[in-house]
């Protein structure tokens, strides 16, 4: 920022190739309103009357300068550059009679209240840069003592929930008797020793149902009986030792021992 | 002294070599609030201004501060600001939590409610879990189950009992006003096949200890205090 | 230093039924020396006797600590005992290091000060310059500035403003009290004629969105944090 620029006088001196490259040093800017502050300020009269003609003119210098260097510029500079060459050539032209655009003038105030705008806020931001900070410059108490929040715990509860409580939990306990009943299954080595004892007394076609009766006097057995017998049934069916029939879907199951082992698998 | 020229005060005092009293003070003050632990008569000597009377200052400062909401102290041999002693009440402040009992508290309670005098063993046979000293500290902490005594039998277990606070807070005037086994069932608490051997007891909670409880000794009633220490936030 | 008396008389004035001005002096010190957070008035009522007047407390122990190492002083609406901010001489060394804000940074909280509401895209136009996302999130972090609401307009931008955290830290009473706001205000480049498609009578913090605000959505709160995440260390 402190970096002397290189029109001073609003016009570019001429340079020897071997001048740093520091003078054409955007580094220091925050973007081309920035630099187009700077070079007003350079000025040296109050931005409510600074030319912006003369600005564009410093602007465009520098660009064309960090041009022939060979700086890399951000894509900002180049558009500001390019608006303000546009200006330029507005406000040296004549205006048309009566355009739809603003008029040249419209858009030089424009830029300079952008300006001043940034300016404003510059020099807001650095008041408030200056003030006390909390911390820096004023510090609060540097042993607060908190509050001492004492709970006192008030409990709720109805008689709803006590009683409800009381029942879930006596219920609990004897509901899951019951249900280590309903848990009890007909193991398929279970179905399979029943069925082996069965097959011992049989030899005519007979429903795997009627057979099974025995063991389905409880209701809740009757499906793990099927189940297990079923996948019995198939098993001794496999093994060759029965033959199995069923005449439809739904309908009942037949089994019959194998006597002569060249009926197996009929 | 040395530093900046805001101190012009302090650099006219400085000419006839007596620091300015009532400035080392401002800035003792300063000091002593802005820092987060107490300061000793050293520490602030080295940053108060050349040649003032730490000594002198904290006197005045102490003497100042005496009969305000604020005093200044001195805690181990170094000074700081602390709200005055008989003050402290208004740094404290008192919240009632409404806080609803847990399900297992809830149970142990009913269970207490229901079977009385009931051992922790006892209620742990009932509900088929163990039961955690924290739920029993809570339950005692609602100031709705007691200490009534100690079983006789093997190990002497502690047996609980409800409180008139819990008929009065459950609505009950009298603990036999519980429902027994119909209503509840009346009520539709409980539903289903009820196994025959199934009861709920008649709840009493007579202050008078039955045969098969001694008083409690002592030491018992302090128990409870103990174990919430050691077995905070179990729950 | 003058006064240690004056608890004195207020005591006597306490035989005519009025609540003890002086003990209620000491109380609203107390608190407020040993509260971590600026206390608003109706805070300090609500822990002082009934009755106490609280704007009379307040002005008397503002007056009482005008001239001290420690005073107290009205931030974001709220009281504080703070050090004399001439002072920062002698407490500079308490400091552990603040960071500093860069300049954008800076240029960037004037503006959202300033301008609030504003959106990003207007903070851009103000410095003529893209804001990395990277300074915004500082001064999120800092706990200065504050996502509002979303701007009712085409891409529903999201809106930033000040928080009280804001004003306490710069020791600001409300926004109005921003340095120079005056002269911002009498030059136009807040109201008026600045060619530009916003235009801001006066910055405000009010928590109530403005008419051109929407509130923001549940995702915008994380939005934030996203996006430090994914360019943490872009500053």
């Amino acid at each position: 920022m402190a970096q002397p620029l290189p029109f001073e006088d609003g016009a570019a001196p001429e340079r020897a190739e071997s001048e740093p490259a520091l003078l054409v040093d955007v580094d220091g800017f925050e973007g081309p309103l920035d630099l187009l502050l700077e070079l007003a300020r350079r000025q040296k009269v109050d931005l409510h009357r600074i030319s912006i003609l003369a600005l564009a003119e410093q602007y465009l210098v520098f660009i064309e300068e960090a041009r022939r260097m060979r700086l890399e510029l951000a894509a900002d500079y180049l558009v500001m550059a390019a608006w303000l060459a546009y200006l330029k050539s507005r406000l040296l032209l004549p205006e048309p009679p009566k355009g739809e655009e603003p008029s040249a003038e419209d858009l030089a105030t424009a830029l300079a209240l952008r300006l001043r705008r940034l300016e404003s806020i510059r020099e807001a931001a650095k008041k408030l840069g200056e003030r006390e900070w909390l911390g820096r410059e004023v510090f609060a108490r540097g042993a607060p003592e908190p509050v001492v929040v004492r709970k006192d715990s008030h409990y709720e509860a109805s008689l709803y929930d006590l009683l409800s409580a009381y029942a879930r939990q006596r219920q609990i306990r004897f509901n899951a008797r019951v249900s280590l009943h309903k848990r009890t299954v007909w193991s398929l080595i279970e179905a399979r020793e029943a069925l082996e004892r069965l097959v011992g007394h049989l030899n005519d076609w007979v429903t795997l149902d009627t057979y099974l009766v025995e063991y389905m006097v409880e209701p809740a057995m009757r499906p793990t009986v099927l189940a297990s017998a079923l996948s019995a049934t198939l098993e001794m069916v496999r093994e060759g030792k029965l033959t199995v029939r069923q005449d439809e879907a739904f309908a009942p199951v037949w089994v019959k021992p194998v006597t002569d082992p060249a009926e197996a698998g009929a | 002294m040395e530093e900046t020229d805001d101190m012009v005060e302090e650099q006219v005092s400085s000419e006839i070599q007596v620091p300015d009293h009532g400035e080392a003070m401002r800035i003792a003050e300063a000091l002593l609030f802005a820092s987060a632990e107490p300061l000793g008569a050293e520490e602030l000597a080295g940053r108060l201004p050349e040649g003032a009377d730490v000594a002198k200052i904290l006197e005045d400062l102490t003497a100042h501060y005496a009969g305000r909401g604020v005093n200044l102290v001195r805690v181990a041999g170094k000074w700081q600001f602390r709200t005055a002693g008989d003050l402290s009440f208004v740094l404290a402040r008192n919240v009632t939590e409404q806080r609803r009992l847990s399900r297992a508290a809830m149970e142990t309670l009913a269970i207490v409610a229901y079977h009385q005098p009931v051992t922790r063993a006892e209620i742990e046979e009932i509900r088929g879990v163990a039961t955690s000293k924290g739920t029993l500290d809570t339950l005692m902490e609602t100031g709705w189950i007691r200490l009534r005594g100690r079983r006789k039998a093997p190990g002497r277990p502690v047996t609980y009992g409800t409180t008139p606070h819990f008929l009065e807070h459950f609505g009950l005037d009298a603990i036999d006003d519980l429902p027994g086994l119909e209503e509840l069932k009346g009520a539709g608490f409980i539903e289903g096949r009820v196994p025959s051997d199934f009861s709920v007891p008649v709840p009493s909670d007579d202050q008078a200890l039955r045969e098969d409880e001694d008083p409690l000794e002592g030491d018992d009633l302090l128990q409870p205090l103990d174990m919430h220490q050691s077995e905070a936030g179990e729950e």
